[in-house]
């Protein structure tokens, strides 16, 4: 049998907006790509770099961070700090050669179902386009 | 007895042993950076006018080492050691100050209780070819501890620079094996004398200037003393010196582990790293720059002593050059001397 | 050439937590293959490393006596990462180990003289390896009185307990079992150690004293071990420090020149008022 | 002359006993080079120097001294990151007295070695030329040829806060649009600027001599030593010094001063300020900030704005 490759993408949501809107996808039974393995963080601005930098190291295809819209933070402002560290990460990384789109953020509200899906499929599709990841993963001596 | 390899054969020599032997010598590694490495093509081999940053230690102690896999069997754990060298090497164009560290890691590895196999078997599979360091720097010091910039000690094979060609000297039996190369030729008078004058040359240049008589002693009474406040005030506690040291060999050993296999490796260490001696508890017999500096030069002039009757520095000078706070361990030994 | 690095396996056939903190668990080993016991010959007060593969080493001294054949005993206190897998490993399960390591107490040296044994908390660990070898009864007539001081911040944390009681039914010894603070159901004596070192005021006439337990409990216990005259070269300690290798070469163990690992980590008072006090 | 300025200064403040402690530069053991000088007494001043070679930041030494009051000599980049670092309260506002001194932009010594054949052995400096000595040679070089990367395209070379300056404020102007090292780099394609990347993190040894020689790297335990979780390994896999480069540049994002003191500190001479100069050029760009120029605003990862840039989130 052909094994045909699949994205692996590690999606991290926020408790309050992202998680919710990825379960109200499901109970809505809206489908979405199945590549993605969710990691539920209190808040996107819960996101340390080193969380996704360690997932591209240990050979996700893509990494995705989503949370509440702007002003909708649980925590007021968490996703306004994230978001700067989101920019500023993303940047660098792009900068030092990790093709753009490796790392991916969204603003998903528990009730944007169909935005999630949405989403999942763009960013699914962008990975694949991008191939495996091969940069920075860390090979098993 | 003296050969001598003409220059223009030097990278048929250089294949010619990688077909037996794996090859270690300095590769460039950026614009005037050389480290100690397994060369895979004869063109990789460095000029051999830079001593490199990383010393040759490095090719019988690397700095990151697996010492065993392991892998979960049932409720087994199967261990398979690393520990054997498959082919035998070379180390080509060590400086007398590099060799003369090996053999303080000698002492060490090989030790009285415990030998370390993993040391001990790359030093066996290896044939040194030691080279002759006709150009010295003003931080070398190599002859006030008792080397020299033409020391044959610990070579098998030693090579001087004649600029067209090397002078090749057979020192040991495993030298000998060597002796029939075909790139070798017999050495001329003329050459023997080219050679001696630049061997005297390089001597001069490095004069026994420093004095280390009695300085562990004088160490012995001087653990307490403010001098190592002083000595650490400039320190900012990176690790240059001690992994740029040719004779520092501490390490650490960890697990690396990716499901139910992995290997346990070995790491340098220093004893500058905070984190060194710290126990778990959080408790540190040394807490501060104070008591890590003074660790590592009690170590390298009065414990090392004590233990095995040398000083353990080699006068090569890397941490002079390349102290991102410009400490120069010169002055240190002048100021302890001093009392 | 023997590789000092490689663990032997070992089987885990026993295991329970010591003290109601459930911040001790021993750990009882059994070898595994028959050379592998063969090879092992150990005194009391030496140590080996523990594998938990995956996580790493770490050193722990050996509880059990020499004259315990065919296991060893390890009492683990857990602190980082290796000692917390190891609270978890379950009987029948595997370890890793290296040893044995370390110098030892100096057994011949203790021969035909008295012994004081003072320990507190978990440091109790060798001093146990120490007192079940003399008491194995073709070892007993080796020294003579024994005197056993130990001491636990609170009753639950007292290890070894019912060998404990058994020690202290004993004739040919003598057990003075101390907690700093008592509870309901404790009858024995309530104190710190160097206080009821004091009270005790064992003889150091011919006598061998061997201290272990908390630095703090060293430093106030060796005051009144010179008060009752004990000479610095007959009182030993069993240090720790961080340890990775435990055969000398790697450096961090060291006391000035000699290393805890390799050198000790059994060492007179007469041996460390010369090396420099880096505690 | 700002060396004897310098000197006289120190010598007031000690014997005014208005400090503990001077921390300057003072001559090093080798031509080139100068190495940190820490002066308590009066008599010993005379140990200061300020040449073109002072390229140590020396506020990376603050953390060193917790309770004395300290003179500390500084350049542009030193005291934004004394800035810097009081905006992150790492010590006490009366602890310090700058001694400002407008910088006329350090000269890289492995430059100029790399410039003449054979070893120096003495240099002196007469206005804008080097005099380069060896056994057997004597050269006149251009100090402005023999710059550090960051000092070409420094914009700050007058301290942004000091209690007192030595010598004339200087005109503030960058010699090169951009930073020597990311010349062209963007119209590179991503794998080429990977390749540079691992190449030059390659050659790691992990010594940690950028982090040490960085003032705002004082983590008591660094991200990569952490045990529980661990990050990373300790051995030399590509992967790991890169996650060790990307994390160490990017955890300076607007905290760098662009001072060098990590590319200077490398044995490996790795390229490093690449990287945080693009940081610096990033939260430039994105949020209008500065390190340690604007001792009132905070750094720009502690706050936000809610009309920051978010075209890149889906």
């Amino acid at each position: 049998m052909e094994m045909v490759w699949e994205p692996k993408i590690l999606a991290f949501l926020c408790n309050w907006c992202s998680y919710a809107g990825a379960d109200l996808a499901g109970t809505s039974r809206i489908q979405y790509p199945p590549n993605i393995r969710v990691i539920r963080v209190p808040c996107s601005g819960r996101i340390n770099p080193l969380f996704i930098l360690k997932a591209l190291q240990n050979g996700v295809d893509g990494v995705l961070v989503s949370g509440c819209h702007p002003g909708d933070c649980h925590y007021l402002s968490g996703n306004y700090v994230g978001r700067r560290k989101s920019a500023t990460l993303k940047r660098f990384i792009e900068f030092l050669g990790l093709e753009e789109g490796r790392v991916q953020f969204s603003w998903v509200s528990a009730a944007e179902g169909g935005k999630f899906s949405q989403v999942v499929h763009e960013v699914t599709e962008e990975v694949k386009k991008l191939g495996p990841a091969k940069r920075f993963v860390k090979k098993s001596s | 007895m003296t050969l001598k390899l003409d220059k223009k054969d030097f990278h048929s020599f250089l294949q010619n042993l990688m077909n037996d032997y794996e090859l270690f010598a300095p590769v460039q590694v950026a614009e005037g950076v050389a480290v100690y490495k397994k060369i895979e093509h004869p063109l990789e081999a460095a000029r051999f006018s830079l001593n490199p940053q990383k010393p040759a230690k490095e090719v019988f102690f690397p700095q990151s080492e697996t010492m065993f896999r392991y892998g979960k069997v049932g409720v087994k754990t199967e261990v398979t050691s690393t520990e054997k060298v498959e082919r035998k090497r070379i180390l080509l164009g060590a400086r007398p100050c590099d060799l003369q560290a090996v053999s303080l890691l000698d002492e060490i590895f090989q030790g009285r209780e415990y030998s370390d196999p993993y040391y001990i078997n790359k030093r066996q599979a290896t044939t040194v070819i030691g080279m002759g360091c006709s150009q010295p720097l003003s931080t070398c010091f190599c002859s006030s501890m008792e080397g020299g910039p033409f020391s044959r000690n610990h070579s098998d094979i030693f090579l001087i620079d004649l600029g067209e060609a090397y002078l090749v000297e057979v020192l040991t039996e495993k030298g000998k094996a060597f002796e029939k190369n075909p790139f070798f030729k017999k050495a001329t008078q003329k050459d023997l004398k080219a050679a001696k004058s630049i061997e005297k040359n390089a001597s001069n240049q490095v004069g026994a200037i420093l004095s280390l008589e009695g300085i562990e002693r004088k160490l012995d009474q001087m653990i307490e003393s403010p001098f190592w406040d002083r000595v650490q005030e400039r320190c900012i506690g990176c690790r240059v010196c001690t992994y740029l040291c040719p004779t520092c060999h501490c390490f650490d050993i960890a697990d690396e582990t990716l499901t139910t296999k992995g290997q346990r490796v070995r790491n340098w260490d220093s004893c500058l790293s905070s984190l060194y001696s710290q126990e778990t508890s959080g408790h540190n017999p040394r807490p501060t720059n104070r008591e890590r500096t003074r660790q590592r030069l009690m170590h390298k002039f009065n414990y090392f002593p004590k233990n095995v009757g040398r000083i353990a520095c080699v006068g090569c000078g890397r941490c002079v050059l390349y102290c991102p706070a410009d400490l120069d361990i010169r002055e240190t030994i002048k100021e302890i001397q001093k009392g | 050439m023997k590789n000092p690095y490689l663990p032997i396996p070992m089987m885990v056939k026993k295991a329970f937590m010591e003290t109601t903190d459930r911040m001790l668990r021993t750990l009882e080993l059994t070898f595994q293959k028959e050379e592998d016991q063969k090879a092992f010959e150990f005194i009391p007060g030496q140590f080996c490393e523990l594998s938990s593969f995956g996580k790493g080493e770490a050193p722990f001294g050996i509880a059990s006596s020499p004259t315990e054949n065919g296991s060893l005993k390890f009492t683990i206190n857990r602190a980082g990462m290796v000692t917390t897998t190891l609270h978890h490993i379950e009987e029948g399960e595997e370890v890793g180990i290296r040893g044995p390591l370390g110098n030892g107490y100096p057994i011949d040296l203790f021969k035909g003289h008295n012994l004081l044994v003072v320990g507190g908390g978990f440091a109790f660990t060798t001093l146990r390896s120490l007192i079940a070898y003399f008491l194995e009864p073709e070892h007993r007539s080796l020294i003579r009185e024994i005197t056993v001081l130990y001491g636990a911040r609170m009753p639950g944390l007292l290890l070894y307990k019912e060998e404990l009681q058994e020690w202290s039914k004993r004739d040919d010894m003598k057990v003075v079992v101390t907690v700093d603070v008592g509870d309901q159901g404790w009858k024995g004596t309530v104190g710190l150690v160097p206080n009821v070192l004091k009270e005790v005021a064992p003889s150091s006439e011919d006598t061998y004293a061997v201290v272990c337990g908390p630095p703090i409990m060293i430093r106030f216990t060796l005051p009144q071990l010179k008060a009752l005259q004990f000479p610095d070269e007959r009182i030993y300690t069993s240090l720790e420090r961080r340890m990775k290798c435990g055969v000398g070469k790697c450096g961090r163990c060291n006391i000035g020149h000699l290393y805890v690992c390799k050198d000790g980590p059994v060492f007179s008072l007469e041996q460390l008022n010369i090396l420099p006090k880096e505690g | 002359m700002i060396q004897e300025k310098l000197r006289q200064k120190a010598r007031e403040l000690l014997e005014s006993k208005a400090v503990d402690l001077v921390i300057g530069f003072g001559e090093g053991s080798l031509p080139l080079r100068v190495s940190p000088v820490f002066i308590r007494n009066p008599h010993e001043v005379d140990r200061l120097v300020w040449n073109s070679f002072c390229r140590q930041n020396l506020s990376t030494y603050l953390h060193k001294f917790k309770s004395l009051k300290i003179g500390l000599v500084v350049k542009g980049c030193d005291s934004r990151s004394v800035v810097a670092l009081s905006l992150e309260k790492r010590f006490k506002p009366d602890q310090l007295f700058l001694i400002g001194v407008p910088c006329q932009r350090m000269v890289d010594h492995r430059r100029v070695k790399r410039a003449v054949q054979g070893e120096i052995l003495h240099v002196s400096e007469q206005g804008d030329e080097l005099i380069v000595e060896g056994k057997d040679f004597k050269t006149r070089l251009n100090r402005k040829d023999f710059l550090y990367p960051s000092c070409q395209v420094c914009v700050h070379r007058n301290p942004v806060r000091a209690d007192l300056l030595m010598g004339e404020v200087v005109e503030e102007f960058s010699l090169l649009e951009t930073h020597p090292d990311m010349k062209g780099f963007l119209n590179k394609g991503v794998e080429e600027r990977w390749d540079y990347f691992e190449k030059e993190t390659g050659r790691c040894i992990r010594c940690y001599a950028c982090r040490e020689a960085c003032p705002m790297c004082y983590c008591p335990e660094c991200f990569v030593d952490n045990s529980n979780p661990k990050w990373m390994e300790q051995g030399l896999s590509p992967s790991d010094l890169e996650f060790y480069h990307i994390v160490r540049a990017y955890h300076q994002t607007g905290r760098c001063t662009a001072c060098g003191a990590c590319e200077r500190a490398c044995p490996m001479e790795i390229r490093l300020t690449y990287m945080t100069e693009k940081l610096n050029q990033d939260v430039k760009e994105l949020f209008g900030f500065e390190t340690g120029v604007d001792p009132q605003a905070s750094s720009p990862l502690s706050t936000f704005d809610v009309e920051d840039q978010q075209e890149f989130i889906k």
